[in-house]
């Protein structure tokens, strides 16, 4: 729990900006070539890199107490538990070969 | 003190603050008139307030139940027409859910006493507070006008595609309604987690806190987690409804059961939003009315953490036979039955409190008591409708509607009730008849009892919910409910009645008329604005019931450790 | 539960006492911009970023409806949903994703000016990413004006046209490409007879959650540059310095967050399927 | 078996059943009702006797101050106890709900059609009727849901069974009675105004009695699955769905069961959703290696007549001499598909 506030030098701003950038560029070269599924990977992991830079610097939680990332971490996870188990539902639908089961 | 006939003086624990001098300045008289209620950003001021519109929503909510219990006394459905019925239960089970019970004890005994128990001047954000209440009043006109117009006839769960494709009633508006609500709730339970981190007093240790707040903290948990889920489903279901756009009409290659998906993916833990605060309540009770430590403290505060984050894994159980894939149903069953462990739990460590107590009848703990064994009897019927095999056949009938009485009347109505009447003295400084709240919290129980008890067998009998008209084998038991229906309508009135007129004529209540422990006791009844007059260090842990406490010559108690083997 | 359970032998008011910032009660003099149920700025300020980050958690949650019924559907009907993105224009899903970056950079710089308190700094960098904002807003507006254009608003005269689909010569190349629960099949549709009408039924769905999604981002993008105006006059004041700047931090984390979320959208909106 | 008589001549208080399953069930709900009060009991038990025990005497009585709290061995008896019997509940009610979604395999088929508010309902003969079901004893029947509206629940109580109709999909109950009577059906999905009045009766009957039932009323009308081949007819099906070798579609023979392989490299298993959806929305699955030629009929087929349809196509046996391939991969298929990496795709 820190008291002061912490000031970021502005080289570390300008290091996220340009590499975002760069990212997002990677992100739409990389979808006009063919991967197959890999695509969607690249794709999403691509944006959770950005995401995760945005989150550490331009949101300062590296600087920031436990707490907050507990608060993020937990909310990823219950994003991940309505997705997963609402996915778990349809992914399962017809493996016992009764329909509506 | 001894003034006060109906409440003998419990002097265990003395006076902690000598008797004010007479006209002292709290929060109800330091401002008069109306703006200084609609503008107040004191907690206090606000959780009066919330009493207020909670209790209009009760009454509301109950009124719709009795015309249902009416109609159910013959089996015809000749009292009202159909659709009339059918929009009083859906209206009855919007309100009492999303109107009452869900803002009930967070936002009347929470937002009072939260800041109070851990030692702070107010909430967090005194100002989001009013807000919350603004928020909550919009999202309850807005339903209010929905019933003056009417009301809706989808059922409290707006299954899809009936409720987006079929009915002509108002559901935008009522669907507005609840989203705007959402939103208060979303911020009382922000405002809640946020009070609870960063405000305790000097000395106020996380296991120091009473179990009310651990409860209140966990609740918040699924507040902020759970209720912009279905804001969000409620936004799908007003855009299908209004644009036409197929995103669960299966005619457009939608799917229906995505909607139950989303709606008890919020709805699920809703119901421990509705429970876990009346837990929190019932720890306060027993502890302050058997003047012992609640038996096993680290077991019940993590059991309330583990309630709110097991909730969230449990919700296609409401689906079971709704056409999701059997494997899903059975990770939902095993998952729904580690959910009810967490209860047992604090069931059990509850009663062990009662043991070797010093167990005192006063109506509190009357209340607190019939929750234990009504939550009891509610619970383990949900783990009946958990079981698969079970559900096949109970599934939308009278055994589910019993079940969830008997956890939201016989439950958490109980506790708040009880924590109403402990209260109380604290929060308007009177004292209400001993005698009377006796014969309330027995009436109310009885008649609890007589009116959910035959649902149970009527629902194995195979009684559809939500039915009008019903087959006459069915007659008895119904007319049995209804009349019970009637005790317990009465048996409201009777602390109704009281309470107000308690507000006029009731004794002046001291400090601590209970002679309990905890921070609240520790300041004036009602208490000052800024709740304290001295800043409060807290040295002493929860409960700590100890002779000690009276004589601080014999040593304190050894902190009570957890200790797991 | 949190991690302060175990570590703080006491309240967090009594750590705010150690740091000496505290006691001013109601008895003493109470510095200005504290507000008076709290002891200290630092109190303030970490309930401040507390709160925000817990509302953004609920944002979280609020997107992860649409999300979730985003995968659904791909999942359902792929060629419908590489029909759609096909609609939408890379290039101006590109230029609004940078602009959105440059303008989280120009907010962080006005989060930082304010920890230094630098007042017309402040302002100056509030109104940059009030003009990206509002550059995003409106590529975003010209955006919506061609769906509309195009008739592809769902449920409002929706209508695929046949020959935007980018038409595939020769043999499906379906076949070569296999992929799993979540994931698009193919390269593009073949286009011979009466396939489209289903495509265009589930086409209107990928709209809906376009809409939908990008609709919702951008009434956060509209709340946000509110916001941001409202700021611009209080720091001109210097209201803001290294002891009170939660409305800008604050603020701020909200931007930021939107920002992320356009991180997410733009390619599972944009990017679908592009290859081929 | 007569309903059991309760304290009143007309207010049973228990329901009747009328199949083994229904008897497990009730022998697994009285199980957990056991539990349920033994638990209740204990508390309510408990509760009264430290209540009275343990009163308050004296206003300034304080409880006996426990030392060191709670114990790790009381609490884990409170944590484990009720887990291994809530798990108990858990795998008993789950075996008892796989076998009630399992039909067995000879199986009467029905199809039930919801729609606000009634059942409408065809025998495997094509024999159709409303809110009323004849079946016969001793016979394993199984229905196929669907509705056409709204999501309703076909629920009949003596057999402990229900199930949601859902729009646009078909879901699966069965059962096999063994009483003789008429008792009741229900709605239980709440499906707007009269959803009160969509109950009717299931009339379990003799199976010689059930043959002339069905056989007596029938007059000769067209039995489902000839008037599926008239539709089949009717709506060009045959035109492409040929089984000679210059079929641009693919055969029928012989689907419901199938594995098929889909464009995409996907797989389902073809049943009767699968067949509504190949009919209603044709390009959402496509089978590989054919072109989405196929028009869809949506819009221009009521679900009996898509029923109709997928009862046809369900009779088309597979040509004798061909075995289904053990794969599910039809060897009348001209897909050059490769095998698919991925299963369950649905
Ligand atoms: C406050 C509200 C509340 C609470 C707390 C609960 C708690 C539980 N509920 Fe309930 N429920 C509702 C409100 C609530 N419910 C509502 C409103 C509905 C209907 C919605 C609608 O369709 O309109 C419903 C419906 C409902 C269903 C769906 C029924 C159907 O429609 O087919 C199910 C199925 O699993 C279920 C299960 C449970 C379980 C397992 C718990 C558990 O959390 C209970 C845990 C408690 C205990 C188990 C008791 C204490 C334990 C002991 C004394 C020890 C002994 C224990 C064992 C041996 C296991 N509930
Ligand atoms: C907090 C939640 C809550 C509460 C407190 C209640 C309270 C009551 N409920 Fe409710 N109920 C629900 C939540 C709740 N209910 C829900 C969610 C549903 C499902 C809705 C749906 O299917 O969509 C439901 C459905 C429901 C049904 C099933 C309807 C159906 O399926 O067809 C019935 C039937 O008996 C019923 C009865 C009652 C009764 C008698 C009370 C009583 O406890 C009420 C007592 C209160 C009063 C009576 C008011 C106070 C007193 C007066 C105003 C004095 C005047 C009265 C007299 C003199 C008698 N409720
Ligand atoms: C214009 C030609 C055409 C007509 C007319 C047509 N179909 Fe098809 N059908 C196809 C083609 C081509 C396919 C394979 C590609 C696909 O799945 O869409 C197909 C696939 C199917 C399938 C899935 C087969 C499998 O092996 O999985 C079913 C079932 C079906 N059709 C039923 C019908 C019915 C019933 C009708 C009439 C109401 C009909 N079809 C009319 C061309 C046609
Ligand atoms: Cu059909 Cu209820
Ligand atoms: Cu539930």
């Amino acid at each position: 729990m820190s008291s002061t506030t912490h000031v970021l030098p502005l080289r570390v701003y300008f290091a996220i900006f340009f590499a975002l950038l760069v990212l997002t560029g990677t992100t739409v070269a990389v979808a006009f070539v063919d991967l197959g599924p890999l695509n969607n990977v690249v794709a999403l992991g691509i944006a959770a890199c950005k995401a995760t830079l945005v989150i550490l610097y331009f949101m300062h939680v590296r600087y920031a107490t436990r707490l907050t990332s507990l608060v993020i971490v937990s909310g990823v996870f219950w994003l991940a538990i309505m997705v997963g188990l609402t996915l778990a539902d349809y992914a399962t639908r017809g493996w016992l070969g009764v329909p509506g089961r | 003190m001894t003034a006060h006939s109906d409440f003998p003086a419990h002097s265990a624990f003395p006076e902690p603050i000598e008797e004010a001098p007479e006209p002292y300045e709290h929060y109800l008289n330091h401002k008069y008139g109306l703006a200084s209620w609609l503008l107040t950003r004191d907690h206090k001021r606000i959780a009066i307030l919330y009493l207020i519109s909670v209790s209009f929503f009760f009454l509301l909510g109950g009124a719709m139940a009795v015309i249902i219990r009416l109609e159910l006394t013959t089996p015809e459905g000749d009292l009202v027409q159909a659709d009339i019925y059918n929009r009083l239960f859906t209206m009855h089970g919007i309100m009492m859910i999303f109107f009452f019970l869900i803002p009930s004890i967070p936002s009347v005994l929470g937002n009072f006493l939260i800041p109070i128990m851990i030692g702070a001047k107010d909430l967090a954000f005194p100002k989001i507070n009013l807000l919350s209440w603004y928020i909550y009043a919009i999202g309850g006109l807005f339903t209010f006008y929905a019933l003056l117009t009417g009301g809706v006839d989808t059922g409290w769960t707006f299954y899809a595609p009936l409720s987006t494709g079929y009915t002509n009633t108002p559901v935008v508006l009522v669907a507005l309604g609840i989203f705007i609500t959402g939103f208060s709730s979303i911020l009382t339970g922000l405002n809640f987690i946020v009070t609870i981190h960063r405000m305790r007093a000097p000395g106020m240790t996380w296991f120091r806190l009473p179990l009310f707040v651990w409860s209140h903290y966990a609740t918040s948990v699924i507040m902020i987690l759970g209720t912009p889920v279905i804001a969000i489903t409620i936004l799908l279901l007003g855009a299908e409804r209004i644009f036409g756009v197929g995103i669960f009409d299966p005619k457009l290659g939608g799917d229906p059961v995505l909607f139950q998906h989303f709606f008890w993916f919020y709805s699920h833990p809703a119901v421990y939003i509705m429970i876990l605060p009346a837990m929190g309540v019932v720890s306060e009770l027993i502890a302050a009315f058997t003047r012992k430590p609640v038996f096993g403290y680290h077991f019940v505060a993590f059991a309330s953490i583990a309630i709110a984050v097991l909730g969230f894994f449990v919700w296609a159980h409401h689906m079971f036979v709704a056409g999701i894939s059997v494997y899903a149903a059975a990770i939902f069953s095993a998952l729904s039955m580690l959910v009810a462990i967490p209860s047992a739990v604090k069931v059990f460590n509850w009663t062990t409190t009662l043991y070797k107590g010093s167990i005192s009848w006063d109506t509190p703990m009357l209340y607190a008591l019939g929750f234990i064994g009504l939550f009891t009897i509610g619970g383990l019927t949900g783990v009946m409708l958990a079981t698969l095999g079970i559900d096949i056949h109970v599934h939308d009938t009278y055994f589910v509607v019993a079940h969830f009485h008997y956890i939201m009347v016989g439950g958490a109505i109980m506790g708040y009730m009880g924590g109403l009447h402990y209260w109380w003295p604290k929060i308007t400084g009177k004292l209400y008849p001993k005698f009377w709240s006796k014969v309330g919290a027995l009436t109310i129980f009885l008649g609890f009892n007589v009116t959910f008890f035959p649902q149970f067998i009527l629902g194995y009998l195979g009684m559809p919910r939500r039915y009008h008209a019903y087959p006459n084998e069915f007659q008895v038991l119904n007319v049995m409910s209804s009349a019970g229906a009637t005790v317990l309508g009465l048996g409201y009135l009777i602390p109704a009645v009281y309470f107000i007129w308690s507000m006029r004529y009731g004794k002046d209540a001291s400090a601590n008329p209970w002679g309990a422990i905890g921070l609240e006791w520790e300041t004036t009844s009602p208490p000052p604005v800024e709740n304290f007059d001295k800043p409060p260090v807290v040295t002493w842990g929860a409960y700590e019931y100890h002779e000690s406490r009276v004589q601080p010559s014999l040593p304190p108690p050894k902190q009570e450790v957890m200790r797991v083997t | 539960m949190s991690p302060e359970a175990h570590s703080t032998a006491i309240g967090p008011r009594g750590v705010a006492a150690a740091h000496g910032s505290t006691e001013q009660g109601h008895t003493g003099a109470h510095p200005p911009r504290l507000a008076h149920h709290f002891d200290s700025y630092a109190q303030q300020r970490e309930s401040a970023s507390l709160g925000v980050w817990v509302f953004l958690v609920t944002e979280i949650m609020f997107f992860g409806g649409l999300f979730t019924a985003y995968i659904l559907y791909r999942s359902k009907y792929p060629e419908a949903f590489i029909a759609g993105s096909h609609q939408l224009d890379v290039m101006l899903g590109t230029i609004n994703t940078a602009v959105l970056i440059c303008s989280s950079l120009t907010m962080a710089m006005a989060v930082r000016s304010a920890q230094l308190g630098r007042s017309k700094a402040i302002a100056g960098f509030l109104v940059a990413t009030i003009v990206l904002g509002s550059v995003f807003l409106g590529i975003k507006a010209t955006e919506y004006h061609h769906k509309w254009v195009e008739h592809l608003i769902p449920g409002h005269d929706f209508h695929l046209e046949i020959d935007h689909l980018p038409t595939h010569h020769g043999k499906p190349v379906a076949s070569e490409l296999p992929s799993g629960v979540v994931g698009e099949s193919r390269a593009d549709v073949p286009l011979p007879s009466a396939g489209p009408q289903d495509i265009q039924a589930h086409t209107q769905l990928f709209f809906f959650l376009y809409f939908g999604m990008t609709g919702l981002h951008a009434v956060h993008m509209i709340i946000g540059v509110g916001l941001l105006v409202w700021l611009i006059r209080p720091s001109l004041r210097g209201m803001f310095d290294g002891n009170n700047h939660n409305y800008v931090e604050g603020i701020g984390l909200y931007w930021h967050f939107v920002d992320i979320v356009w991180i997410f959208l733009f390619p599972l909106l944009y990017l679908v399927g592009r290859h081929g | 078996m007569p309903p059991a008589q309760g304290f009143l001549p007309n207010a049973p208080l228990f329901p009747p059943r009328a199949s083994e399953m229904a008897r497990e069930i009730d022998l697994l709900f009285f199980t957990t009702l056991g539990v349920t009060v033994f638990f209740s009991t204990l508390i309510a038990v408990l509760i009264f006797y430290f209540m009275v025990r343990y009163r308050r005497t004296s206003p300034t009585q304080v409880g006996v101050y426990q030392k060191g709290g709670s114990t790790g061995l009381l609490e884990s008896t409170w944590i484990i106890g009720p887990l291994v019997i809530a798990l108990g509940f858990f795998a008993w009610g789950a075996r008892i709900f796989f076998a009630a979604a399992r039909p067995p395999a000879d199986a009467k088929q029905y199809y039930v059609i919801g729609k606000r508010w009634m059942w409408k309902i065809e025998h495997p003969s094509g024999r159709r009727e409303i809110n009323e079901l004849h079946v016969p004893r001793g016979q394993a029947v199984k229905l196929k849901l669907t509705s056409e509206d709204v999501v309703h629940s076909f629920f009949l109580p003596v057999m402990r069974m229900k199930t949601d109709a859902i729009p646009g999909r078909y879901t699966t109950l069965w059962f096999n009675a063994d009483t003789l009577g008429t008792f009741h059906l229900f709605c239980a999905e709440y499906c707007g105004t009269e959803h009160s009045r969509m109950v009717g009766r299931i009339i379990v009957m003799e199976p010689t009695e059930y043959e002339r039932w069905i056989g007596g009323e029938n007059m000769g009308g067209p039995s489902g699955v000839a008037s599926g081949e008239d539709l089949f007819v009717a709506k060009a099906c045959h035109t492409c769905h040929r089984t000679d070798s210059t079929a641009r579609a693919p055969q029928l023979s012989g689907l419901i069961g199938k594995t098929v392989h889909l464009e995409g490299g996907q797989t389902v298993t073809a049943d009767e959703t699968y067949i509504r959806e190949s009919i209603v929305n044709p390009a959402t699955k496509v089978v590989a290696g054919y072109q989405p030629i196929m028009p869809t009929y949506r819009g221009q087929l009521s679900e009996e007549e898509i029923i109709q349809l997928i009862r046809y196509v369900g009779s088309l046996k597979q040509p004798t001499g061909v075995e289904p391939a053990p794969a599910g991969k039809a060897a009348d298929r001209p897909a050059e598909s490769p095998p698919s990496p991925n299963e369950g795709a649905r």
